[in-house]
């Protein structure tokens, strides 16, 4: 029965995670479209993007094409699997074979996938797309992991269910913590996307979409997959984390409530995203640098109990 | 009188090597020199009477004079005046010392006639090819007359290499263009990158020669290469086709009726209108910013609309003929651009009020690819670069032609010489203009849109014209000749200076502020490169001759 | 099923890559244009893309140049297939004012073979948005040969064997717009 | 002969190697003759060894062993394998037999250099070790012992003498040892006490290990500034052989790489954690369990766990501008060994703390500490393996020099990607699982000592910087594009691949790897026997508070309940959405076509285009505080490249 | 106030609301003088050659078949629509229309072909009014254009006298 239900739930989620991530990025452009006295592209855009690319033609320039394949696969499992780990309305399917712990370093594995799809290609601007994806992922992670360490240090406990859900402003006192690292994250919350203003490693005008540039046809469908299904899974993280209010409603409302939510994140990433310039890769290291320091600093708060 | 002055000046101190000087108007001065005394005339004039380096020429003369002639112009922007100092080479041995020494701003002209005339600039300090494929044999020199325009010499060798200096240690090579999202119009920058730093960069360039100055010289006719000179560059075709037949009339004395000057001058700062605001919808573009891109584009839509409603087409106006101008501006149309001005007035006001306290813009521009006011006049900087720096220098006001003495406008400066300060001048720029179109609708006087001319042109006389482009002064040279077409025409656009000082300001860069720095001259590629050819360099991977694109082209075909 | 979606899905989803293989700018700047709000291509799908690896159209500005050759049909074969080739304004269709000089192969034809023609010095963004219009299908092309041929007055020593093409022969006489 | 006890076995052990080296000595004229004997030698005593150990863990510990006494001179050898020394006794035995195999090939090319110099030395080497952790006299044998294993490797590495950063780096080592080793003798004199105890009838000297933690009680009432004293000079001393922060650097990264590369795994794998050895004998078995109120545990513990986290961190940080291999290979060593130690720190803070819970967590970090050091052990191991065969086929361990290795070769490439991921923390491999077990254990404790949720942060954000480590030694290696230096070599008839003898001992190694990946609880359990069988001191009460029922075989939990990992579910998750995404891109019936790399159309790829491992990552560096190039010139002293300076003097409207 | 002028940035693209034309669906309007594809009136057609010798784009060519018979043949695909050629002729036969959508699959679809006969004085081309000095005929007499390679073929003059005719390039239209 469990295990049904285990099965039943993965299979909801990574269909949610299929079918609306895309929407998410249609809706996504057409209010940059908005924004920019456009009509815009229809919402579903991004399904024909997406299908089209999957009947594209696969040029494979690396010298290890098995190898970009294997990323690419790779990449789209790790986000697959993490959308098992988060709770996207429901709860997590996987909360029983693994914590908050495994979903930060999945989270990682995720971008190191995509990394290593540059890697292996290996053409200049891959390398140097790589190489900008890795600064940013070293200096950005650890942020995202504070903030849901900093939940599980309120719960005491490292559960996925416990600590996705408001718990950072679970402690005992005036959550100072949950404040802090609320600012950092929502500071940082365009990084995690990859959207400007910090694209640094994609920087179309600059690299032409870095670690992705050399990948057509299916790979790239699947990457870019792979990078709208971060916008749902990081924004939903975000919701768990700091936006929990309504959760627990009866299911056909908190469910809505909950995508609601999401969607919310989702329009404000885009305005942020449309009116901003690309940071510099130093400029943005140093940045995220700085809301690490203070995002260990809400930690510290946090173990001490505010 | 201050060419006169000049010319005293110069006599004083050199005597005899000035062989002649012509001074056709109070504002032109041509002096001709002889060859050995040219290094030192053209020292003279750059560091002790601080002149600006405007264009080298050189050109075959031998059907009519039997020799070679070089000519570096010179413009005394202060003094309104514009200088060249010719040269008669003897037709055997076409050779003189370089200036490029001691005005360095002298470096690509100088190969430049070295590729393609054949005139070796003895002493130049980087005697590399610059123009022409190192697969063209030494010998060919594709603007010598005896060359016909559409003739590929024998010994050409499409798969020889061109030789690249080596990196500096430790650098990785990034390839930079010819297509590449940054750059519009093919170019190839050899990047040399330590990191994300450039430590330096070596230019393959002049890919988007078509060999236009040829083909005047030998094909099309003096009102043929109006509609060939606006079309060197896309943008600011219209400055072109001015500045082509102000040269003509120059050098033929001919005056082109006010009202014809007047439609120019509102053309030409229409144009300058549609540039700008494209390339502060490039630059945001570049530096990721895609919503004022639009909302640049957008505001502009009107300009271009406007600019077809008067000449009937969006771009290419095909404006002039000699003697005068071909569209006229009608009291409707007069209406309705005011009427665009007034909207685009208050549009960029919010536009700029907005981007004015930006920081985030300000962060990625502020400080980056600085060209201070020693940089510009070294490498002779034009338009708003130079003007960004705080070295007030603007043809309009500098060597008023059309209807410019006539106006009132400012000239933009400021003072950083970075990119903000570019944005800067550029964005307060679009005011001018629009204060300039102004002015002009109210004078507009009636009268004949065109000169008459009875009679053809005179022979072998020399016209120069700067008109002020959107990047700068755009340059032609124009020697009157045989068959209704010049014997020489020799066009300089402002990225030719400027694309020299790039190396200097994109030095220990990062790499993302190198796409930004090159944006921020608006780079013209093909106005560049509008005579020069260039090789491709063959690699290992996968190498076509050009028969092989022929049959993979066929192949594809079937 | 799924197969045949995919393929569909290219009309709906036409990531374009411009090459200028050395045009003068203009065609770029109105390829450019095609993108800002008043014409808006991403209505239809249409995005513009850096590497040609993402590209669907090659849009070719200016003529198939001796110094661009090898890198226009290296871009073209960084092109994943199925691919379409729009050859824009009069450099790219026809090699423009310096077809025939020295630097200069004539158009990109001769190089890549090229699916769409939109003529124009530089076309106006409708008329893109029209081309591509034409290469999606969605309208026809309004453009036809014409061959007029004065058939009065017979003179002896007319070869027609010298003619090449004989098309849609329209007899002398006044016409309509094309 | 059948050895009726582990301390025989051990000693048995330990004499078939001094006697191995003096046969290889003789018959060293024979490479391979001699190779072949070497990896005999080891591994018969790896045999007997690992004997020895799996009769502790899986019995019960038996009693220690006087081999020889002298005691006018006040020492005697005296061995005893309890849980604690098996498990490295397991470490030593297998990674020495592997590097053995290993090392008969890798020899084999070397010709400007004898072996003579190579196999007696590997084989004293390792029998120096045996005796290291299977000693109790904490004066003597520890000096010989110590003596022994320093001067071994101090002969193996600098087995290239010509190179003098060789030289160097061996003597720099030879010094830092001999502190150490004085550091040691000091700690352990100040403590030892003159009174001869009779525990179990055996008469002790001054110097033994149980004679010392007998008088430790009376010592810490009485003088508990000279015990503290000794238990800092205990920390320096084992810590410059661990290499924490601040000695790591000191020896540590020059001494790896010059050696050559299987006594490099072995150093890296296996001696170093000899530190970590002595840190928990000294540190909780030393300390008996009566004593846990007097003895400032929490204090110590947080020294540590400090020491630790700052040496992960720096570890890790300098580990980033490396551009050679094994010198990268060798910071990361010092990284690693910072987890180590914050580990051991966390489970003395936490076994100071009377809030339930706590013992159990303290002994799950010791648990995750021991569980660290075998995987450590092992994928250190094998990327010291991996490098010295890329260093074997290419000659270089130069990471701008070398590109695209493993279409060349496929064996080493794949196990140094297992290892990365492993060393990287990469979910479903075995770093992951015991870095887990640390964090859970640190992160947890917060309630009794808040600073370590801190700890464990900055451990979590160092591993994303070993991710970019990794990042960089695998792709620069195996991916990237090919260089001109393997281009080359590529081209000649024998294949690059290195043969059977150095594939198998990795492959191996890869084997041991992906199993604690994947049966994480597993090993717990088995490492739990560790507390089981050797009760004393500290460990007693660790041993007690051992929360074994939580770990099942294929998962983990962490003690009461809060945190749980299951590999396998995860990766048959995972192994069916790799599936999922294989399907999907099928979907579409795309064709395949191999292209030229798009370098905008002009260049064509070549080594100049070719993104160099030494530029990954720059502005990071920078951030973490590598110098900044000088600035930029002036702009009136720049000019393009290729073209002089101007030598008007610059223009200025003053003049004229 | 670097938040204060992204809210302004984001009015100035909010206050001019949505601008995108409906174009492929609603036709829009093109300016009264627009030069779109020039349109050949055969029936005032004189065959003077004026609008071929005066085309920057040499792409109206023109081939005398024989005495009688000239063939005036626009190839569309390298016009530049300056409108010179409409300028210049003497009897308004030709008109820039506004007609812009001309995007085809086939380049040859913009051709336009016209075959007259001539009588004796107008085949050389000397009927061609000049309208300024400026517009004299680059080529005059028979002209022998290469139709099929779409070539103006420049054979009647040269610049320096003994100079070698000119090669074609070794490149061919397909």
């Amino acid at each position: 029965m469990k295990t049904a239900f285990l099965i039943a739930g993965a299979f909801a989620n990574v269909l949610l995670v299929l079918l609306l991530a895309p929407w998410f990025e249609g809706i996504l452009r057409k209010l940059t479209a908005q924004l920019q006295s456009r009509q815009g592209p229809p919402l579903r855009q991004p399904f024909f993007d997406l299908l089209k690319l999957l009947g594209k033609e696969d040029l494979e320039t690396g010298e290890m094409p098995a190898v970009q394949r294997a990323a690419t696969y790779l990449g789209l499992a790790a986000v697959l699997t993490t959308a098992c780990l988060i709770p996207l309305g429901f709860g997590s399917p996987l909360n029983g074979a693994g914590d908050v712990i495994l979903l930060i370093y999945l989270l990682t594995f995720c971008s190191v996938c995509t990394l290593m799809a540059g890697l292996a290609s290996g053409s200049t601007f891959s390398m140097l797309g790589s190489s900008r994806e890795v600064m940013c992922l070293v200096t950005l992670e650890p942020i995202l992991a504070v903030a849901i360490l900093i939940g599980a240090v309120h719960r005491g406990s490292f559960r996925l269910d416990t600590v996705l859900d408001g718990s950072v402003y679970a402690s005992a006192a005036f959550p100072w913590s949950g404040l802090v690292i609320l600012v950092v994250v929502v500071l940082s919350m365009q990084a995690f996307l990859q959207r400007l203003p910090f694209d640094i490693p994609a920087a179309e005008t600059e690299i032409m979409d870095g670690a992705l540039m050399e990948y057509s046809g299916p790979k790239l469908a699947l990457l870019k997959f792979s990078q709208m299904a971060k916008l749902v899974l990081y924004s939903g993280l975000f919701v768990h984390l700091f936006v929990p209010w309504g959760a627990h409603l009866a299911f056909p409302l908190g469910w809505l409530l909950f995508w609601l939510k999401v969607l919310g994140v989702v329009l404000v990433v885009t305005v942020i995203a449309a009116t901003h310039a690309r940071y510099r890769i130093d400029q943005a290291i140093r940045y995220f640098a700085g809301l690490l320091l203070v995002a260990l600093v809400a930690l510290v708060l946090a173990s001490y109990g505010y | 009188m201050v060419a006169r002055e000049k010319l005293n000046q110069l006599k004083a101190r050199f005597g005899p090597a000035i062989q002649r000087a012509d001074l056709p108007a109070d504002d032109r001065l041509y002096l001709f020199v002889e060859p050995a005394a040219m290094a030192d005339i053209c020292q003279c004039l750059f560091g002790e009477l601080r002149a600006r380096y405007v264009v080298g020429i050189g050109a075959d003369d031998r059907p009519h004079s039997g020799s070679f002639l070089v000519a570096h112009n010179f413009a005394f922007d202060t003094d309104h005046l514009l200088g060249s100092v010719l040269t008669y080479l003897p037709a055997d041995r076409p050779a003189l010392p370089s200036i490029a020494r001691h005005v360095p701003a002298a470096n690509w002209s100088e190969r430049e006639f070295r590729d393609l005339v054949g005139i070796e600039p003895v002493g130049h300090p980087f005697p590399k090819r610059l123009i022409l494929p190192d697969g063209w044999p030494e010998d060919a020199h594709p603007l010598r007359k005896d060359q016909p325009w559409n003739e590929v010499p024998a010994g050409y060798d499409a798969d020889r290499e061109f030789a690249f200096d080596d990196p500096p240690e430790g650098c990785v090579v990034v390839p930079f263009g010819p297509f590449h999202p940054t750059l519009d119009e093919p170019a190839h920058f050899r990047l040399y990158v330590e990191g994300e730093v450039v430590r330096g960069c070596e230019y393959r360039g002049f890919m988007v020669h078509r060999g236009i100055e040829k083909l005047a010289e030998s094909v099309l006719t003096y009102n043929d290469i109006p509609m060939a000179a606006e079309r060197i560059c896309g943008i600011c075709g219209c400055v072109h086709n001015v500045a082509y037949a102000q040269a003509v009339e120059r050098a033929a004395t001919l005056h082109p009726p006010p009202r014809a000057e007047y439609i120019r001058t509102v053309m030409l700062e229409l144009e300058r209108l549609h540039s700008h605001l494209l390339w502060v919808g490039l630059a945001c573009h570049i530096v990721g910013f895609d919503t004022l891109f639009m909302q640049s584009f957008r505001i502009r839509e009107p300009v271009m609309w406007i600019a077809e409603r008067i000449s009937g087409n969006r771009k290419t106006y095909a404006l002039c003929v000699i003697g005068g101008v071909r569209w006229d501006i009608t009291p409707e149309l007069k209406a309705e651009l005011r009427q665009v001005l007034t909207q685009l007035e208050t549009e960029w006001t919010a536009v700029t009020h907005a981007i004015e306290s930006d920081r985030n813009l300000q962060q990625r521009m502020r400080g980056v690819g600085i060209a201070d006011a020693d940089l510009v006049r070294k490498w002779a900087l034009l338009g708003p670069v130079a003007r960004a720096a705080g070295v007030a220098i603007d043809s309009r006001r500098d060597h008023p032609y059309a209807a410019y003495d006539r106006v009132e406008f400012d000239v933009i400066t400021a003072s950083d010489g970075d990119v903000w300060s570019r944005v800067v001048v550029r964005a307060l720029e679009v005011f001018q203009s629009i204060r300039i179109i102004r002015q002009c609708l109210d004078r507009l006087e009636p009268g004949p849109l065109q000169a008459e001319i009875h009679d053809e042109l005179p022979i072998g006389r020399i016209g120069l014209s700067s008109v002020e482009a959107p990047r700068g002064e755009s340059h032609h040279f124009v020697m009157t000749g045989e068959n209704h077409r010049p014997r020489r025409w020799r066009v300089r656009a402002p990225t030719y200076q400027n694309l020299q000082g790039i190396p200097a300001m994109i030095k220990d860069q990062q790499l993302a502020d190198m796409t930004i720095t090159l944006g921020s001259i608006d780079p013209c590629f093909s106005c560049t490169d509008r005579l020069e050819a260039i090789d491709i360099r063959s690699g290992q991977l996968r190498v076509y001759s050009q028969e092989d694109l022929l049959k993979l082209a066929k192949d594809q075909w079937q | 099923m799924l197969r045949a979606l995919c393929q569909k899905m290219f009309g709906r989803s036409l990531w374009v890559y411009h090459a200028n293989s050395g045009g003068c700018n203009g065609c770029d700047i109105e390829v450019l244009n095609v993108l800002t709000p008043y014409y808006d291509a991403e209505r239809f799908g249409i995005r513009l893309v850096g590497s040609p690896r993402h590209a669907d159209v090659m849009l070719c500005q200016g003529p198939a140049m001796r110094s661009t050759a090898k890198a226009l049909r290296r871009a073209y074969d960084a092109m994943p297939a199925p691919k379409l080739v729009f050859a824009i304004g009069s450099c790219a269709c026809g090699g423009g004012i310096w077809h025939d000089t020295y630097s200069v192969l004539g158009p990109v034809e001769k190089i890549l073979p090229v699916n769409f023609y939109i003529p124009g010095c530089p076309p106006r963004p409708e008329a893109i948005l029209y081309g591509v219009a034409v290469a999606l299908g969605l309208v026809d092309k309004k453009v036809a040969p014409v061959k007029f041929k004065q058939l009065e007055l017979p003179i002896p020593r007319y070869h027609p064997e010298a003619l090449s093409g004989e098309g849609e022969l329209v007899v002398y006489e006044k016409l309509e717009k094309v | 002969m059948i050895p009726s006890t582990p301390e025989y076995a051990v000693a048995l052990a330990m004499l078939i190697c001094t006697a191995g080296a003096a046969v290889t000595l003789a018959t060293a004229r024979h490479r391979a003759l001699a190779g072949w004997i070497a990896f005999g030698v080891l591994a018969l005593s790896g045999l007997l060894a690992l004997l020895g150990a799996a009769s502790v863990l899986l019995t019960e510990p038996s009693h220690a062993e006087t081999l020889f006494t002298a005691r006018r001179l006040g020492f005697s050898l005296r061995l005893y394998v309890d849980g604690l020394s098996a498990v490295f006794l397991i470490l030593i035995a297998t990674v020495s037999i592997l590097a053995a195999l290993y090392s008969i090939e890798y020899m084999q090319h070397r010709l400007e250099h004898g072996v003579g110099r190579y196999y007696p030395n590997l084989l004293l080497f390792v029998a120096a070790m045996y005796g290291l952790v299977s000693t109790t006299d904490m004066m003597y044998f520890f000096f010989i012992f110590w003596q022994m294993m320093t001067l071994t490797g101090y002969a193996l590495i600098r087995y290239e003498p010509r190179k003098p950063e060789n030289l160097r780096a061996a003597n720099r080592y030879l010094w830092m040892m001999q502190l150490a080793c004085g550091v040691t003798m000091l700690g352990a004199a100040l403590i030892a006490h003159d009174s001869v105890v009779t525990p179990g009838g055996e008469t002790l000297l001054r110097f033994d290990f149980d004679a010392v933690s007998h008088h430790l009680p009376q010592l810490l009432i009485d003088q508990p500034a000279r015990v503290t004293l000794a238990f800092a000079l205990f920390l320096v001393g084992f810590g410059i052989k661990l290499g924490v922060w601040p000695f790591g650097r000191i020896w540590l990264p020059d001494a790896h790489p010059a050696a050559p590369s299987p006594i490099s795994a072995l150093l890296s794998g296996v001696m170093i954690k000899t530190g970590i050895y002595g840190l928990m004998r000294y540190f909780i078995w030393l300390v008996p369990g009566s004593v846990q109120a007097e003895f400032p545990l929490m204090k110590w513990g947080l020294v540590l766990a400090a020491l630790g986290t700052v040496t992960l961190f720096t570890g890790t940080a300098q580990a980033l501008r490396q551009e050679q291999s094994k010198r990268l290979l060798a910071y990361s060593s010092i990284g690693q060994a910072g987890y180590l130690v914050l580990a051991l720190g966390v489970c003395l803070t936490l076994l100071s703390s009377t809030q339930p819970l706590m013992p159990a967590l303290a002994a799950t970090a010791l648990l995750g500490a021991l569980f660290h050091t075998l995987n450590h052990g092992v994928f250190k191991s094998l990327l010291f393996l991996n490098a010295g065969s890329v260093l074997h086929a290419t000659g270089t361990q130069d990471l701008n020099k070398l590109g695209g290795m493993l279409r060349y070769m496929p064996v080493t490439g794949g196990t140094a990607l297992v290892a990365s991921c492993a060393i990287a923390g990469v979910p479903l491999f075995s770093g992951f699982a015991s870095k887990w077990t640390i964090y859970t254990a640190a992160i947890q404790g917060h309630a009794a000592a808040p600073i370590l949720a801190l700890c464990a942060a900055i451990a979590i954000l160092t591993s994303t910087l070993t991710l970019a480590l990794f990042i960089k030694f695998f792709g620069a290696i195996f991916l990237s594009r090919t260089s001109v230096l393997v281009h080359d070599l590529s081209r000649r008839p024998q294949p690059l691949e290195v043969g059977w003898k150095m594939r198998l001992p990795q492959v191996i190694l890869l084997a041991l790897c992906l199993f604690a990946g994947l049966f994480p609880g597993l090993m717990l359990q088995f490492l739990s026997r560790v507390l089981q069988t050797s009760r004393q001191g500290l460990a007693v009460t660790l041993a007690d508070a051992v929360p074994a029922s939580v770990w099942t075989g294929p998962s983990l939990q962490s003690p009461g309940h809060p945190a749980v990992y299951v590999p396998l579910i995860v990766a048959l998750v995972f192994v069916l959405m790799c599936f999922f995404a294989r399907w999907l891109a099928s979907l579409g019936g795309a064709t395949r076509r191999i292209s030229a790399p798009w370098l905008c159309g002009y260049a064509v790829e070549g080594e100049l285009n070719r993104y160099r491992a030494g530029h990954l990552f720059d502005d990071l560096k920078n951030c973490l505080g590598r110098k900044r190039p000088p600035a930029p010139v002036p702009l009136t002293e720049r000019s393009a490249p290729g073209q002089p300076s101007n030598p008007i003097p610059p223009w200025s409207p003053e003049k004229n | 106030m670097s938040i204060l002028s992204k809210i302004r940035e984001a009015w100035v693209g909010i206050h001019a609301g949505r601008v995108t034309l409906p174009y492929p669906a609603q036709p829009r309007p093109v300016a009264a003088n627009f030069r779109g594809r020039p349109i050949f009136d055969p029936a005032k057609c004189i065959g003077c050659g004026g609008c071929a010798s005066n085309c920057p784009a040499r792409e109206i060519l023109v081939l005398d078949v024989c005495q009688e018979l000239r063939i005036l043949k626009y190839l569309g695909r390298r016009c530049t629509f300056c409108g010179r050629c409409a300028d210049v002729c003497p009897e308004k036969a030709i008109t820039m229309s506004h007609d812009f959508e001309t995007a085809t699959p086939a380049i040859s679809d913009l051709q336009q072909q016209i075959e007259l006969f001539m009588s004796t004085c107008q085949r050389c081309g000397r009927c061609f009014t000049e309208p300024t000095p400026l517009e004299k005929l680059k080529l005059s007499g028979y002209r022998f254009d290469d139709l099929a390679n779409e070539r103006w073929v420049f054979r009647s003059k040269s610049f320096l006298e003994g100079a070698p005719p000119v090669e074609d390039l070794p490149l061919e239209l397909d």
